[in-house]
């Protein structure tokens, strides 16, 4: 090319979407498609799919975890998969009646953590069929799978379990 | 601490009134409006400094990356040394002590610790998910990532252990909502009954709207000093007499089951069927103050601990945390506030400001707001920065200042005593 | 309601993609919608569509910038608006084969730090009119105006100018 | 520095072996593997350390916010006192100097240094788009954002003020993928030409693929410790003398045209026509340069100094920081690498590991990388560590790192030497 001192920027009619002019507030968009790995807790998620739930258990001072963790907190060893039982207790909950963006839709919903006999430390998930006033501390709850899986921690979830 | 550093001195401090936009101006500006009033207090100028420390939570509110370089250049601080510090809701206290390192360690005479946050670029529940995305995004985030959630289930299990009532959660509302009635700077200072708090929507059973703090968009400076520096710069300088941090797992389910670290003024038998901290406890502020205490020579937190700005983003964390630092046992943080000793009037007034509730949590800002109003507190200057003195603590002397992280992986423990 | 000891989620067809089985990886994908101000730089971008270029110049040490600042990193003063000239030099460019993502459709395009005369600080921009090897440090370029303003710094961009 | 804290040691290091993307482990696991390696070296255990400092840039890259306590949480240490530090591109080299404040204060005795970057999450030119984010996103990212581009402008103006020429670029480019043909760790070992490099796709006229870093995944960890601490769990510590940091404008638009800063060794009659730093040099590398060589009594850089690790995301950026660190005069980096002097055998050793060119820069990771392989140089165990003494530099006696963030506005310099 030589020089062309005329040189025009086409005219579009992409526009900014503009809330208020002064000041000047406009609308700014932003997305991002990731390529996620699950790593090493990718057994986890692929053990949902056998309706299995794997936590992990040091190999060295037998710390059992209900959730998946490479490496051992208290004493730093590697751990191995450690199948879970799949009916424990609600060591606390909540419901939410509002919340993050991506889960207005599914309000309200109950949140536990649960605790399994025999594991350390605890699992947290959400728990359907029973409303806010129905579940107490305490309260027995089983492990349901999804079918179709979305690889996601919601793959699995409780529902009350008979005491 | 290991070896005492140098002694550390704060000299100024500013703060924006924090609201829930302000559009007007930018995170750069607002820095510079908290950065100006503390110059101004005492007529520092850019020479006397010798670096900073910048302090926000989040890429994504601010829609911005390495949005701290963008205000050491808009405050005319290029080319000294600074750099960002982050750890959640305790960005602020960890600026702070980093801050405090700088002249510690002799490398600055004179550090700027400025902290901000622009939590108006998205909206609520948007904002909510950008906090979610600071829990575990593989385990937690997608089970229904709501921090107020967490919270909510701790809160529970803390009512399960020990008996608190969601009276003594809304009394802790009351008094922040209503000490807020006199600070200027506050977002939301409200005059409020048991009943108010109990019947604003329930956001995270049993946290209702009132239980809770906003978003905000603000910032606040802190200017740390040397001890020669502070004298010469400062006719009141408040002594930063020891820091203390601690830090927690990220998942809520991963908290170990143990005994309770104590304190000098507790003993093993206070705790014989605690298992701690599971999740009605904070570890990592039960840590952090241990190191403070520790470096400060506290043996008795109640008795010498004058006023206490702490973070109460939710009403149940401020109970919990009465624990954590030793102002009671464990599991008499609802008798505390139902007793009143931490009124603005009682035996240690906590969050005389108003606190997060109702001072605002723009994160980046927040700790360094809490250190600014217990400058002014012990510097016996409330009246003059706030202009009327209902809030001033009469007798105050030596107070904490503390900042937490979602769930409290990281807290943050500083003691500051008036020292003229 | 009471409990529900055989809830169950209902199963749906949203699947997540898969990139790999071992270890697992999925697609993520985030995305935002920002509500942004200009704040104190909002006038720079409003008087873009009046065909002015705006920039700050210190009120008390007289710096003068040619980007949009409220305060001068010089002396820490109030800035008030400054119009440039829109005639300047290259001070440096370079053209880019590859970019963000965003721009990637672009490319190749040329990035320009303009300096023009009597003002103490550059401005960076697009130049279009030139290829590569037409541009040369101190090269005259002038400002050119989109018609159909979309509140961005590329409302403006830079075109050769005869010497 | 303006008054000295305690002695600061480094005592150990262990970096993973960077590469594009290593899918089989997140970033903990990263982190552990070189945490491992670095406590396995001097047989370190979890109790012997007081605390740590996160080093990680992006929380668009992690998919992730406050992954900093995800690892102290994964490599066990909670409870204990942590922080994230963070600052664009030279992240690592401000964590590594934050770890040197936590025991240069006395807080800390023992402190963990642990860096990482998960980069394979997006694609290169979301990659990009991603660190353009770190650009003004008001008035540069939307021009074009492109960090590469603007580096691209940087060096077509220090070719037009001093008479660079690509060429020698391109010789920055084949020393330093030449010295990475002995690093086990290294990404992208390669034996170029000049050809080579030149005719690979240009990015940004005038710079090619082959005058930039990659992306990477990656994760490094730097123990520091006290002198007492240092020699007792150490045989062989090595001395971290000073440190220095320096800062810029945001947008390179603001970068101002004044007086150069001058070394000990320059004088103003050097640069009587050059306006500094324009955008041809960064002020911020020479600033960090200044604070640490005159904490460290270095008065004659290119004498006094053995080795250097540099930040040469770009092969101009490290002809440049030839200049800001005094290596040469301002003008001369161009004959600096074409008379040999920055080679492995030259005067003074300039990325002997191949640097971040042909290492890989998994942002949070590298400065620290920088200070492991500094410490084994310094050590004199680059053939315990690479399993073999090709890079190993035999005088090595004292080293500078020296680590960048975009187009310079973060810059530290911190100098390392032996003592035993
Ligand atoms: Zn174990
Ligand atoms: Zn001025």
């Amino acid at each position: 090319m030589t020089l062309d001192y005329d040189a025009k920027m086409p005219e579009t009619q992409e526009g900014t979407e503009v809330y208020n002019t002064d000041p000047l507030v406009v609308k700014s968009h932003y997305d991002i498609d990731y390529i996620h790995s699950y790593a090493q807790d990718s057994e986890f998620f692929r053990a949902l799919g056998k309706k299995k739930l794997l936590g992990s258990k040091c190999k060295k001072c037998g710390y059992t975890y209900a959730t998946p963790r490479g490496h051992c907190m208290m004493c730093g060893s590697e751990t191995e998969w450690h199948e879970l039982p799949q009916v424990g207790k609600v060591h606390t909950f909540t419901t939410c009646y509002f919340g993050s963006e991506k889960f207005l839709s599914e309000t309200p919903f109950n949140l536990i953590m649960v605790e399994f006999e025999g594991v350390d430390s605890l699992f947290m998930a959400r728990l359907i069929g029973a409303d806010q006033e129905d579940i107490h501390i305490g309260m027995k709850v089983r492990a349901r799978f999804k079918r179709n899986l979305q690889f996601s921690p919601t793959d699995v979830y409780f529902v009350p379990a008979r005491e | 601490m290991k070896h005492k550093g140098r002694n550390v001195y704060m000299i100024s401090g500013g703060v924006t009134k924090f609201a829930k936009a302000t559009p007007d101006m930018d995170f750069r500006l607002r820095v510079k409006k908290a950065f100006d009033y503390a110059t101004n207090d005492i007529n520092l100028e850019l020479k006397d400094i010798d670096g900073s420390v910048a302090s926000y939570f989040s890429d994504h509110f601010q829609r911005q990356l390495m949005s701290g370089i963008m205000v050491q250049d808009y405050l005319g601080l290029t080319p000294k040394p600074s750099k960002r510090v982050e750890g959640g809701g305790a960005t602020g206290g960890l600026a702070f002590q980093t801050g405090f390192e700088e002249v510690a360690s002799g490398r600055m005479d004179v550090c700027a610790v400025y902290g901000f946050e622009t939590m108006s670029h998205v909206n609520t529940w948007k904002g909510n998910e950008f906090i979610a995305l600071a829990s575990d995004t593989n385990f937690d985030y997608p089970v229904g990532g709501f921090y107020t959630g967490y919270y909510a289930m701790m809160a529970m299990r803390h009512m399960h252990e020990f008996g608190t009532t969601v009276e003594q959660l809304a009394k802790v509302s009351i008094k922040n909502h209503g000490n807020a009635l006199h600070n200027p700077y506050a977002q939301s200072p409200m005059k409020l009954t048991v009943e108010d708090v109990r019947n604003s929507p329930m956001v995270s059973y049993p946290l209702t709207r009132l239980d809770v703090c906003t978003m905000s968009d603000g910032a606040a400076v802190a200017i740390l000093a040397s001890e020669e520096k502070a004298f010469e710069l400062c006719d009141k300088p408040v002594l930063v007499k020891s820091i203390g941090t601690g830090t927690d797992t990220m998942r809520l389910s991963d908290r170990p089951f143990q005994k309770v670290p104590l304190l000098p003024n507790e003993k093993e038998s206070d705790y014989k069927n605690l298992k701690y901290p599971g999740v009605h406890s904070f570890r990592a502020g039960r840590t952090a103050a241990k190191e403070a205490y520790e470096a400060a020579g506290i043996t008795d937190p109640l008795n010498e601990i004058d006023l206490v700005e702490l973070h109460d983003a939710y009403t149940s964390s401020e109970i919990q945390t009465y624990e954590d630092l030793g102002l009671c046992k464990y599991g008499e943080g609802g008798s505390f506030i139902e007793e009143g000793k931490s009124e603005l009037n009682g035996k240690v007034p906590v969050n005389p400001s108003g606190g997060l509730l109702a001072s605002g949590h723009p994160v980046g800002a927040t700790g360094i707001m809490q250190a600014v109003f217990m400058f002014w507190q012990l510097q016996h200057s409330v009246k003059k920065h706030f202009k009327n003195d209902a809030l001033q603590v009469k007798n105050a002397k030596r107070g904490l200042i503390h900042s937490h992280a979602g769930t409290g992986t990281y807290v943050t423990v500083s003691i500051m005593e008036a020292v003229k």
